[in-house]
C-alpha cells in the first residue's frame, strides 16, 4: 500500500524524501522516549531505595538529562531545518524564466483557467477563457498567476504536491514543472461554500506536440 | 507616609479590586490594539486615506483631547481626597469628570453629524458608488475606533456617578480609585486615536 | 528572600485595603498636567509640519510620552510591584509582535482586484 | 460568616456564589454540549463513510449541512468543551481549594461569567433555528466566505435580515464565549495571586494552578486583536463596511492573520491546564517529587511567550510572504523543545517510581503517550513549511490536530475527573468501569485518527461532503476502507463514552464513600473533606512545604501534606 499518490514532479520526490528524514528525526526521538516511558513502567516493583526515589530534579546533576535530551531534539531540528530550506527557496522564493503563463482564477465552483491568445502576452484581449481544464506542457517551466474572483480557494494539486490559496485583492505567481504526462487532479483545498465539494478540475500534462494541438483547437473555438 | 512605601511592594499588598482593574486594563489595551494595528496596516498600504484623514476635524479631535486630559487630571485629584476621605472635593472633581466626559459626548455628537452630513457613511456605500471604493473603509475605521471609544466613555462616566454616590454617603472609597483607573484607561485610548485618525495625514 | 518573606506573613484572608493606607506616593499632580498639555500642544504644531515622517515621528514620540506620564503617574504603575508592570508591557509586546509578523503581508503587497 | 451553611437545590444550582458549585454547573453545560458535538461528528463520519442518505437518528444529509455539522463541531469541541473544562472547571473547583482559600477573589464575578456562557451557548445552538440556516463557513470563519450573502453583497439585506442569520449569532455566540473566559480569567488571576493560604509562596503552588494561571494570561493577551477582528467582521455582516472587502479596500488576510493570532496560543490554553492536571496526577500515583518543578514552570512560560510569535504556520500556503514563512517556519520547530523539556522532567518523574496503576494514572499516561508520540512529532512534519505546502488543508492536518487537542481535552480532562471526582462528591468511581471506559476510549481513538495520517498523505483534503469527483485519487477500495474503519471505530469510540455517563451517576449516586485523602496526595486540597464545605477549609490551613514531598527521606509515611507540620 503506497503511502503517497504517484508524484510527477521535481518537487514531489524531494519532498517525499524530506518527509521519510522527518519521520526518521522523530522516529529516534520516539524510540528514545518509548524507552523512558515503558522502563519505569515495567520495573516499577524493583527498587525501594528511598534515596533513589526522593529525587527533586533541582539540582544540576539531575537536570543535565533533560538538557542533553533538549539540545538533541535541537539538533534534530536544525537538521530538518537544514534539509528543507533550499526546498522551499526554489519552490516559492525563486520564480525561474517562464516558458509559458496562465492564469488561474478561482470561483465558486469552478476554476477559470486563462490561456494567452496568439500574441502569448497574458491579460490582452485576445486571451481565451477556458472551465476546469488545464492543458500544460511537459518539462517546462509553467508559470501561474492565482487569484480568486469571490471568495478564498486553494489551488492543490496533489499529484505535483502543490499547494496555493488563491485571495481576492492579491495574485500571487507561483510556478510548476511537470515530469509526467496523464491527467490529474486540480482540487479546491479551502473551504468555499456548499459547492466545495464539487469543485474539481483536471490537468492534461500532455508532451509538446500534441500541447501545441490542443492549444491550436482552443484557439479556434 | 508608612513603612510599605520602603520596600518594593508584592501582588499580596495590592487590594483585589485594583488587580483585577488592571488584567481588565491589559485586555482593553489589546482590543483597542487590535484595531489600531489592522488600522495601521491598511494605511500603510493605502496612500488614498490621507487624504480621507484631512477631512476629520482637528479643531473637535484637540478639544476633545483637552477635555480628556483635564478629566483625567480631575479624577486622579479626586483619588489623593479619597484617600484623605473627604467626601466634599471627591464629589466636586467626579462632577467635573462626568462634566467632562458630557463636553465630550456632545463634541462628538457635532462631529458625527457633520461626517455624515457630508456623506461620509460607516459602511461608505456611497463612497464606493462614487468611484472611491478603496477610501470608504477608512469611514469604517473611523466611527468603529471612536464609536467603540465613546461607549467606554459613557460606561466610565456611569461608574464613576455610581462610585461617587458610594463616597457621598462616606463608604467605598477605595473604589474611587479602581473606577479612575478605569476612566484614565479610557483616556490612554484616545491619547492614541487622536494622531492617528486626526493628525496624521 | 524578601518577596517570599513578605508573602509569608500571610495576609491571605482578610484583603481588605482602606484606601488611605496605600503605599503610592502622590506626585505634584498638577505639574504632570501641564507637562501633559506642553506635548499636546506640541503635536498640534507638529501636524503643521509639511514633511510627513518627521511630523509623524515627532507626534508619535508625543503621544508616547503622554501614555506614559499618564500610566507611571495618574495610574500610578511606577508604585506597583514589577509582576504587574511586566503584565501591563507584555500587552505591548504581543501588538509589537502582530505588526511585525503581519507588516510583510499588507503593506508590502500590491492590491490589484481581478474583475473579468 | 458561617462557613457551613446548607443551600436548597434551587438556591444551590441557579443562584449559588460557591465556586464548587459553578465548576459543577460548568462541567454539566460542558457535558451537554459535547453531546452535540459527538452527535455532530457521528454523523458527518457516517456520511463520509456509508454515504449521506437515511443516516440512523439522522436522516439524510445535504452538503449545506454537512458544512454547518463540521463548523459547529469545531467550534463546539474547542470553545464550549475544551476552555469550560480545562478552564473554567479545573479553575474553578481547584484554585481556591488548592491555594487554602474559601472561595474566589469576585465570586459574583464568577457567577456571572458562567451566566455569560450559558447564554453563549443558547445562541450558538439558535443559529440552527435561523432561515438560513447556521453557519457554514469553516470555524475560522474567514471572510470574505462568511459575509459572502451578507452586508454589502446583497443589497436586498436589511440590518435585521443580516441579523438573523447563523453568522452573526455564531459571531455573537463566539464573542460572548470570549467575554465569559476573559472573567473567569481575571478572577482565577486575582485569587491565585492574593489570596493564597499562609505560607503559599509561588514557588510553593501546585502545577496545575501555575499552569491554569499562565493559560489564562495567555488568553488574555491573545485574544484581543481576535475580538477586535470579530468586531470588523460583525459589521461587514450587518451594516456592511469593508474591512476585509478586497472590492473596497480590505484584505481577507488580515482576518487570518488576526484569528492565528489567538488561534495557536488558544492550543497552549487548551494544553497547559490538562497537563499540569497530568504532571499532579503522575507525580502522585508513582510516589514520586515531581522532576524539575521549577524548570517545567519555566519552560511553560517560555513556550507560552513563543507561541505568540508562531501563529503563521497555520497560513504557510495562505499566500503569505515566503520570506516571512521561512521564521515562522524555524520559531514553530524550536517551540518543540520546552515541551520536550516538559515531557522528559514528566517522564523523570516516572523513573524508578514506585508507580501505582490507578484509573487517574492510565489516563494520564495515555494522555502523554499518545500527545507526545503522535500529536507533538506530527508537528515537527508540519512545522517545516515545505511538507506543510502538501500537507496543509489535508486529513493529515485533521489527524494532527485531533491527536493534540482529544488527549488534552479528553483524555486529560478525565484523568483530571477521575482524579478529583473523590473530592467534589465525596464518593469513589467504580474503578472497572472506569477501566473499561479507558480502555475503550484510547484503542477507538487511536484506530480513528491514524487511517486519517495515511488519508492525508494521499491527498484527501478536508470539508469534503464526498470524493466521488477524485474518482481514481481518492475513491480506490483501500481509500473507501480506512474512511470506515474510522467511522466504525467513532461510532465505537462514542458508545463507550455511555459507559463513563452510567459510572458518573452510579457513583455520584451509590457509590462507596470516599476518604479526606484516598489518594494519599499533599496538596492541601485533600486536607479537608471530601465534599469540601462551603468555605472549604475549618481552621484555614498553613502551608509548610512544597507540594511533591513524596518519600521525603526523614518521614515515615511515604507522603506529607503541604499543610503538615
Amino acid at each position: 500500500m503506497n503511502i503517497f499518490p504517484e508524484s510527477i514532479s521535481q518537487i514531489g520526490s524531494e519532498m517525499d524524501k524530506l518527509f521519510w528524514i522527518i519521520t526518521a528525526v522523530v522516529g529516534i526521538a520516539t524510540v528514545i522516549t518509548l524507552f523512558l516511558f515503558i522502563y519505569p513502567i515495567v520495573t516499577r516493583k524493583r527498587n525501594k531505595t528511598k534515596e533513589e526515589m526522593y529525587m527533586v530534579g533541582n539540582s544540576h546533576g539531575k537536570r543535565k538529562w533533560i538538557y542533553i535530551g533538549m539540545i538533541l531534539l535541537f539538533l534534530g531540528d536544525m537538521y530538518i531545518l537544514l534539509k528543507e530550506h533550499p526546498i522551499w527557496e526554489s519552490v516559492e522564493q525563486t520564480l525561474p524564466d517562464p516558458d509559458f503563463k496562465i492564469a488561474i482564477i478561482g470561483k465558486q465552483w469552478m476554476w477559470n483557467i486563462i490561456y494567452p491568445g496568439p500574441d502569448g502576452k497574458l491579460y490582452t484581449d485576445d486571451d481565451i477563457m477556458a472551465y476546469n481544464e488545464l492543458h500544460v506542457p511537459v518539462n517546462k517551466v509553467v508559470h501561474m498567476d492565482i487569484k480568486a474572483l469571490d471568495v478564498v480557494h486553494s489551488v492543490f494539486l496533489p499529484q505535483a504536491r502543490f499547494k496555493q490559496d488563491a485571495l481576492p485583492g492579491r495574485t500571487i505567481t507561483r510556478w510548476i514543472k511537470l515530469n509526467k504526462t496523464g491527467e490529474y487532479d486540480i482540487s479546491c483545498a479551502e473551504i468555499c461554500g456548499t459547492g466545495h465539494s464539487i469543485m474539481r478540475g483536471t490537468m492534461y500534462v500532455e508532451d509538446f506536440n500534441t500541447w501545441k494541438k490542443t492549444m491550436a483547437n482552443i484557439y479556434k473555438k | 507616609m508608612n513603612t510599605k512605601q520602603l520596600l518594593k511592594p508584592t501582588m499580596k499588598d495590592i487590594p483585589q479590586g485594583r488587580l483585577g482593574m488592571w488584567l481588565l486594563i491589559a485586555g482593553e489595551f489589546v482590543i483597542f490594539g487590535g484595531l489600531m494595528v489592522s488600522y495601521l496596516l491598511y494605511r500603510m498600504r493605502y496612500e488614498q486615506w490621507a487624504e480621507m484623514a484631512s477631512h476629520t476635524n482637528v479643531i473637535l479631535g484637540a478639544i476633545n483631547t483637552f477635555v480628556l486630559l483635564t478629566s483625567s487630571y480631575f479624577v486622579v485629584k479626586a483619588h489623593q481626597a479619597a484617600q484623605r476621605k473627604d467626601s466634599k472635593k471627591i464629589t466636586m472633581y467626579i462632577s467635573l469628570t462626568i462634566l467632562c466626559a458630557l463636553i465630550f459626548l456632545v463634541v462628538k455628537i457635532t462631529e458625527y453629524s457633520q461626517k455624515l452630513h457630508h456623506g461620509f457613511t460607516f459602511s461608505g456605500k456611497e463612497l464606493a458608488a462614487s468611484g472611491k471604493a478603496i477610501e470608504s473603509s477608512y469611514w469604517g475605521f473611523y466611527f468603529l475606533m471612536t464609536g467603540l471609544h465613546a461607549t467606554h466613555v459613557v460606561v466610565g462616566a456611569i461608574v464613576l456617578f455610581i462610585v461617587m454616590q458610594g463616597a457621598r454617603k462616606g463608604k467605598n472609597y477605595h473604589r474611587i480609585e479602581i473606577a479612575g483607573l478605569y476612566w484614565h484607561m479610557v483616556d490612554l485610548i484616545w491619547i492614541f486615536l487622536f494622531p492617528l485618525l486626526y493628525i496624521a495625514h | 528572600m524578601n518577596n517570599d518573606t513578605r508573602i509569608n506573613e500571610g495576609l491571605a484572608h482578610e484583603v481588605v485595603f482602606p484606601a488611605e493606607q496605600d503605599y503610592h506616593g502622590h506626585p505634584n499632580y498638577l505639574k504632570i498636567y501641564f507637562a501633559l498639555l506642553f506635548l499636546f500642544g506640541i503635536s498640534l504644531v507638529a501636524s503643521y509640519i509639511d514633511n510627513f515622517m518627521v511630523m509623524v515621528s515627532i507626534v508619535f514620540l508625543a503621544s508616547a510620552m503622554k501614555a506614559l506620564l499618564v500610566i507611571n503617574y495618574f495610574m500610578h504603575l511606577k508604585w506597583e510591584p514589577l509582576i504587574l508592570q511586566i503584565m501591563i508591557y507584555l500587552a505591548l509586546f504581543t501588538l509589537t509582535a502582530l505588526i511585525v509578523g503581519v507588516y510583510s503581508d499588507i503593506p508590502m503587497v500590491t492590491h490589484d482586484v481581478y474583475r473579468p | 460568616m458561617d462557613t457551613h451553611k446548607k443551600h436548597g437545590f434551587w438556591h444551590r444550582y441557579f443562584f449559588s456564589l460557591d465556586h464548587k458549585d459553578i465548576g459543577f454547573q460548568y462541567l454539566l453545560t460542558a457535558m451537554f454540549m459535547a453531546a452535540f458535538g459527538g452527535f455532530f461528528v457521528y454523523v458527518f463520519r457516517y456520511n463520509l463513510a456509508f454515504g449521506p442518505n437515511d443516516i440512523p437518528l439522522y436522516g439524510d444529509l445535504a452538503a449545506k449541512q454537512y458544512n454547518q455539522l463540521v463548523t459547529n463541531h469545531g467550534a463546539i469541541m474547542i470553545f464550549w468543551v475544551g476552555m469550560p473544562i480545562l478552564l473554567a472547571v479545573i479553575g474553578n473547583f481547584l484554585i481556591p481549594i488548592m491555594i487554602g482559600t474559601d472561595d474566589m477573589a469576585f465570586p459574583t464575578l464568577n457567577k456571572i461569567s458562567y451566566w455569560v456562557f450559558l447564554l453563549s451557548c443558547f445562541v450558538l445552538l439558535a443559529g440552527f433555528m435561523m432561515p438560513t440556516g447556521a453557519f457554514g463557513g469553516g470555524w475560522t470563519m474567514y471572510p470574505p466566505l462568511s459575509v459572502s450573502d451578507f452586508g454589502y453583497n446583497n443589497p436586498n439585506t436589511t440590518f435585521w435580515t443580516n441579523f438573523f442569520t447563523g453568522n452573526t449569532f455564531f459571531l455573537l455566540a463566539v464573542a460572548l464565549e470570549f467575554i465569559s473566559m476573559l472573567m473567569g480569567g481575571i478572577n482565577f488571576v486575582v485569587t491565585t495571586l492574593n489570596k493564597r493560604a499562609k505560607g503559599m509562596s509561588l514557588m510553593r503552588l501546585p502545577l496545575v494552578v501555575w499552569m491554569v494561571n499562565i493559560a489564562n494570561l495567555l488568553f488574555m493577551f491573545s485574544v484581543g486583536p481576535l475580538i477586535a477582528g470579530a468586531f470588523m467582521l460583525l459589521m461587514d455582516i450587518l451594516v456592511g463596511t469593508g474591512f476585509f472587502d478586497a472590492y473596497r479596500g480590505g484584505d481577507p488576510i488580515l482576518w487570518q492573520h488576526l484569528f492565528w493570532f489567538f488561534g495557536h496560543p488558544e492550543v497552549y490554553v487548551l494544553l497547559l491546564p490538562s497537563i499540569g492536571a497530568v504532571g499532579e496526577i503522575i507525580s502522585t500515583f508513582s510516589r514520586k517529587p515531581l522532576f524539575g518543578y521549577k524548570m517545567v514552570i519555566l519552560m511553560v512560560i517560555i513556550a507560552a511567550i513563543l507561541s505568540l510569535v508562531v501563529w503563521a504556520h497555520h497560513q504557510f500556503v495562505s499566500g503569505i510572504d515566503p520570506g516571512a514563512a521561512n521564521i515562522f517556519s524555524l520559531l514553530t520547530i524550536i517551540i518543540s523543545i520546552p515541551f520536550a523539556g516538559m515531557v522528559l522532567s514528566y517522564l523523570g518523574t516516572l523513573w524508578k517510581g514506585n508507580i501505582r496503576f490507578e484509573t487517574p494514572m492510565l489516563w494520564a499516561l495515555g494522555m502523554l503517550a499518545t500527545f507526545t508520540f503522535f500529536g507533538g512529532f506530527t508537528g515537527l512534519h508540519l512545522g517545516s513549511n515545505v511538507f506543510d505546502i502538501y500537507a496543509h488543508d489535508t486529513y493529515f492536518v485533521i489527524a494532527h490536530f485531533h491527536y493534540t487537542l482529544f488527549p488534552t481535552v479528553f483524555l486529560g480532562g478525565f484523568a483530571a475527573f477521575y482524579y478529583w471526582f473523590p473530592k467534589f462528591s465525596g464518593r469513589m468511581m467504580n474503578k472497572t468501569l472506569g477501566l473499561i471506559h479507558f480502555w475503550g476510549t484510547f484503542i477507538f481513538f487511536n484506530s480513528i485518527f491514524i487511517p486519517l495520517f495515511w488519508l492525508g498523505l494521499q491527498g484527501q483534503h478536508r470539508r469534503i461532503y464526498n470524493y466521488s469527483a477524485w474518482n481514481d485519487l481518492l475513491m480506490q477500495p483501500e481509500h473507501i476502507m480506512a474512511r470506515q474503519i474510522a467511522t466504525v471505530s467513532l461510532i465505537f469510540l462514542l458508545l463507550f463514552q455511555f459507559v463513563f455517563l452510567f459510572n458518573f451517576f452510579y457513583s455520584i449516586k451509590k457509590g462507596k464513600k470516599a476518604s479526606k485523602n484516598p489518594w494519599e496526595a499533599n496538596t492541601l486540597e485533600w486536607q479537608t473533606d471530601s465534599p469540601p464545605p462551603h468555605g472549604n477549609f475549618d481552621p484555614y490551613p498553613v502551608v509548610q512545604r512544597w507540594p511533591y514531598d513524596y518519600n521525603h527521606p526523614e518521614k515515615e509515611l511515604d507522603y506529607c501534606p503541604q499543610s503538615e507540620i
